[in-house]
């Protein structure tokens, strides 16, 4: 065991599955010598040498295009996006291919692609270095998407990533890469996607967050004391989503508030109510809700605070839906 | 140096044979043993009936919609024959006759072209990627063929297609800037037919050649006569040559032409000349490509003869079976979307299972 | 009055509102010369000239990227890409820049620009020919997204899209272009953005669909006979969904059934259904349901009749929720 | 004329004063008036005092995250300087000394880069667009610009800015071709300061020259000394004077360099020597234009200290009034997202307002 923040979680894990696999490469823009913009593959390229390990063009199509390349040639490449908000110029790769290939060839190519971004806000950046657009990738039958809360799950799902045959898509939550640290052990060990974490158990209200707003609704639920049981669910794997473990808990506590940073309209929320009253309907004691950053663009950090979703808010609302008759 | 003796920005073409099939250009034409010749031309004559009989399966209302190869023969048989097996063809969604020579069956171009994704599950060992409909996209993908080849340490070389109007894509730019940046084993082949559906080449870029545009990327670039097969030969072996060498990419332009429609939904009237499509029927790839097998006592119209009796039997055959191809099953179409089905995907299909078994079953209550 | 195809109430509309204002201008893909691969827009180059109504090179980026720039200076274009599936190019602008400028520049530059896309399955077409996209342009802030279901709409709608002053997404189910006929006025007029209209009247349940997919919908209503009083809703308008119709008409009949070609995972049923959460959810009778296609790739022809959502399906679904007890 | 006797496929480099100031190409000296060069060099100044300053700032963490100039002062204001008021600019991310030179303050300038969009909402008729962060894509805005310019029959040019990295991306490739296509009134100048980030001109493409790639869009490209303020205006007065005169587009490559980081969160001593750097100094275009009036008597170092003198207190005055303008309002935030804004939306935002005004009251219940 070692003590890890999350964003050395994934770069061990990087680290270990180069090392493990000789197919594994890593790319990006500037992900190569200087390890990217965070750091977060720091190292990586004097280890594993410039052939596997590499900066590439301004070319978000090329990253993901040469990818589905490399994939139907025999790689595994774990790619990475600069930023969310940076995506767009390759989400028709993404979108049109990575998600299809499987089926489009029937199986005779599979893809078993990463593509890595930093995503979401409340870190003071410039425009479209904020965005959370997990809708976007859920929608797209094909794409699997998660996205990790702590330095354990950080490690193991980008080892279950990178294993898969299938495409996944990586979220890295920026805000928190160096947040804080907890124990990871050094070997190798997958956490499987697919699957949500109960964070806390609890009888009255489920509470469904992931990335870095887990964390902030986790410091809700700290000042609500002992109150309101709730149980917290991280929902960890966006894509297929694991609505099953919601449905059932939901089922136990009759109410549900999803808290989200992406905007209201569609945002994964939208999906978790509607397969909660698909699942759990003659459960539910008060209306399911979902408390996300509302239907604008994200503002500069100077209007940022009317944006974000903060640990008050949530707290407010935990006990409106917890309260409600 | 064939590269270097063509400039594609004094507007210079390169060819080895004219139109009545002598060679013009003895120092490249290319040795290519007589079975091969052989075989080029046979693949190029099952590619044209091919076309011509789907079009009529699709006048009768048998066949879907899909984009004729005609006219464009030379230009993929001609690389095609100049590669290896271990190479890889990445197609835009015109290449029929390239993919039929690389090793994908008759019968599985038909089905994809009827609407079964089967058709694109190539054999074990056939290096062809899926048709590619998204203009532009496959260009990315062969970089990456090419670069997984190269970090590999194999010497495959990756092959790819795109039409004049795709290269005002950006993913054309971004894929062959691509390739040059890693000096990657890929030879990009335009297909230059003169039109994207209606709108001209003209439309596609004021540049005088689509050749020229490999400037913009510092790797070699030259235009072909693309309905010579030996000149496409002869260049294509010139760049996988040098892409298995480790010298880079090479972009090809092949000037050809379009004779059918752009799919069968496309009325090619409204945006063209009777007159343009004589001249250019003028120039055919098949009939030249005859006439030198004929010099070169390979052929004759005897042999000519039989050889299309066999492939319309042959392609009738073909589509026949495919006809009676079973359609794609609902657990085929939901079971590709990833390797294990997600539990809420399975309760998908069964709820639309449960709801066609009833169907079936007559009740709908 | 004259009767009309939707695409001929497309094109009147095009064509009037060239006529009508000289600073809008029409392109897209084969959409001067021949009229668009639909004929869509057939003959307007000849009437308007080769300079407002013109043919581009493939390029979906430069199609809306144009747009954003000519309509900064002055211009309102209306753009064409000739089928939804190839829009993901072209994303990246929509989503970073068309979406933004009036608030990235605090209304300096508006973009009143018209994306045209045909959309929609069961035609029989090649891969990328048959998608409905919505819920990619309805999760963004700052887009509009219309779509008809009859040739009066359409115009209607289209002449409000030109007129808007915010960029307003267009698409056009392409599987009833000429499917009916309808009587439409020769006057300009305009349907009002973020309008739903309410097709039928009904006290048992509320049906909501839109496009093509209406039509198979109303011909379920049709085989249900006098049993069940169906409140039919065409949403019409996407973004911004005129969510308040749909809940008031579900605080009156207790049922919601959301009817659509998208995929299930967030869809804009999921949306809908949210929405009845928060706003009726003491109303509710039966759990809000969605009957949609299932979350795969549209598949080839041969394969389609397992994808698309029928008339037959859409009743039982009807019948379901509405004798739910 | 000038872009036909610089050939980027030859390397050749267009430039007018060396590095003491001196008219080494007497042919192509610009002739501007003295206040015009006075006042290109007055921007300079500004732009490189008000970089220096903001990187103070952001030091003491009174500053957010922004993309110095420092180093491309000439690449900005040479072209600015060739164009007119109607004219448009089209920037990039790193334009901030062409920005003001083309008429925004520097109160917007900071403000912007201070975290708030007014920033952005330029004066009426000047004919500037944001700050355009995803790379590549302002290419094609431009374009569009131009575009309306000439269907409206005026003669508006657009001038457009990227770096030596956004030419890997797909929408320079769409927006430089359509420019070609329908020749339009655009200029596009790479500023190719050596780095997009931390990769190397070298990673961006295989390309020896940016400005050859002007060959794949069969339009004029010259290589220019960026940090030569002289011959970044002769080559853009020529562009625009080409673009004026509907002969279409120009592609121009400013070599330059930039001195400072990528931006205030880049380390760049992790990617580049102190060599390198210091080798660039040496060709510092502030320096070099300074020296150039200075021979023509139009500047002096008295008149100099006293307008750095004059322009650190402009800056310093101009950025405490940065820090007390208001935040933007809750209003502000939401009501630009459209026109009107739709019900749900208001709804959206009254909720946010009720919850802070019930915070700032103090209670949370
Ligand atoms: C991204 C994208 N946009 C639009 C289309 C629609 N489309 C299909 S083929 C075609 C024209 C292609 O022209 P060209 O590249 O010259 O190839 P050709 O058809 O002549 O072989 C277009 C616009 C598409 N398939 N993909
Ligand atoms: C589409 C996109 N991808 C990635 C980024 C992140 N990014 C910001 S600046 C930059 C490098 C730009 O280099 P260059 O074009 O040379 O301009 P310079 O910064 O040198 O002025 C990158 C990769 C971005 N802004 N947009
Ligand atoms: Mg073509
Ligand atoms: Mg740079």
């Amino acid at each position: 065991m070692a003590t890890m923040t999350l964003l050395k979680a994934i770069n061990n894990a990087l680290d270990q599955q180069l090392n493990n696999d000789k197919s594994v490469v890593l790319y990006g823009e500037d992900a190569g010598f200087e390890g990217g913009v965070f750091r977060v593959t720091a190292g990586l390229q004097k280890t594993h040498g410039k052939d596997r390990v590499f900066d590439t063009p301004i070319s978000e199509a090329g990253i993901i295009g040469t990818a589905i390349g490399m994939a139907s040639n025999g790689m595994r490449p774990v790619t990475e996006i600069q930023f969310s908000g940076f995506m767009f110029p390759g989400f028709n790769q993404m979108a049109v291919h990575m998600a299809r290939m499987r089926n489009r060839s029937r199986g005779k190519y599979n893809l078993p692609i990463v593509v890595r971004m930093p995503y979401g806000g409340g870190v003071r950046a410039l425009e479209h270095h904020s965005e959370s657009l997990e809708t976007l990738f859920a929608h797209i039958p094909g794409l699997k998407l998660v996205i990790p809360s702590t330095p354990y799950d950080a490690k193991g799902l980008m080892t279950a990533a990178i294993k898969d045959n299938d495409p996944v898509i990586y979220f890295e939550p920026k805000k928190i890469y160096r947040a804080f640290k907890q124990e990871v052990p050094e070997e190798e060990y997958e956490v499987e996607i697919g699957k949500a974490r109960t964070v806390q158990e609890g009888s009255d209200i489920t509470v469904v967050s992931w990335g870095a707003m887990l964390h902030e609704t986790m410091k809700a639920i700290k000042e609500l004391g002992d109150d309101i049981s709730v149980e917290l669910i991280d929902l960890r794997t966006i894509a297929p989503m694991d609505s099953d473990a919601v449905v059932e808990s939901v089922k136990k506590t009759g109410r549900l508030l999803v808290v989200h940073e992406a905007v209201k309209t569609l945002g994964i929320g939208s999906e978790l109510i509607s397969r909660v009253n698909e699942g759990a309907f003659f459960h539910l004691e008060a209306q399911p809700t979902r408390l996300t950053s509302p239907d604008i663009t994200v503002p500069l950090p100077k209007g940022e605070r009317h944006h974000i979703v903060d640990a008050p808010r949530i707290k407010q609302e935990i006990e409106k839906v917890a309260y409600f008759e | 140096m064939l590269f270097d003796q063509y400039d594609p920005l004094k507007g210079e073409m390169f060819t080895v044979l004219d139109k009545d099939g002598k060679v013009v250009n003895k120092d490249y034409e290319p040795s290519i043993d007589d079975e091969t010749l052989v075989h080029m031309y046979k693949t190029m004559q099952l590619a044209r009936i091919a076309d011509i009989k789907a079009l009529q399966y699709q006048r009768q209302g048998r066949m879907l919609t899909f984009a004729p190869v005609q006219g464009q023969e030379a230009s993929q048989v001609g690389p095609m024959a100049a590669t290896e097996q271990k190479d890889w063809l990445v197609p835009a969604f015109r290449e029929a006759a390239a993919m039929l020579y690389k090793g994908a069956t008759l019968y599985q171009n038909y089905l994809y072209w009827y609407g079964n994704e089967l058709g694109s599950q190539y054999d074990e060992g056939v290096n062809i990627m899926p048709v590619n409909v998204p203009i532009g996209s496959q260009i990315n993908h062969a970089a990456g063929v090419a670069h997984a080849a190269k970090i590999k340490g194999t010497d495959e070389v990756a092959i790819t297609y795109i039409g004049d109007g795709g290269t005002s894509n950006g993913e054309f730019h971004e894929g062959v800037n691509w390739g040059g940046v890693y000096d990657l084993p890929m030879v990009t082949i335009i297909q230059n037919n003169q039109y994207a559906i209606s709108t001209p080449r003209s439309q596609a870029t004021r540049a005088k050649t689509l050749a020229q545009k490999a400037h913009a990327y510092g790797i070699p670039g030259i235009q072909v006569d693309g309905n010579d097969a030996l000149a496409m030969y002869a260049a294509t072996s010139e760049a996988v040559k040098r892409a298995r060498n480790g010298e880079g990419p090479t972009l090809i332009e092949a000037v050809t032409y379009r004779m059918g429609p752009h799919t069968t939904s496309d009325d090619p009237t409204i945006y063209r000349s009777e007159e343009e499509v004589n001249e250019w029927r003028e120039k055919d790839p098949l009939t030249r490509f005859y006439k030198y097998l004929a010099n070169r006592k390979l052929w004759n119209k005897e042999k000519d003869d039989a050889l299309q009796e066999e492939l319309k039997k042959f392609v009738a055959d073909t589509f026949k079976q495919v006809e009676n191809a079973p359609h794609p099953t609902l657990d085929e179409v939901f079971d590709y979307t990833y390797e294990t089905l997600p539990e809420d995907l399975k309760r998908q299909k069964e709820a639309i299972r449960a709801y066609q078994e009833q169907q079936e079953s007559g009740g709908d209550e």
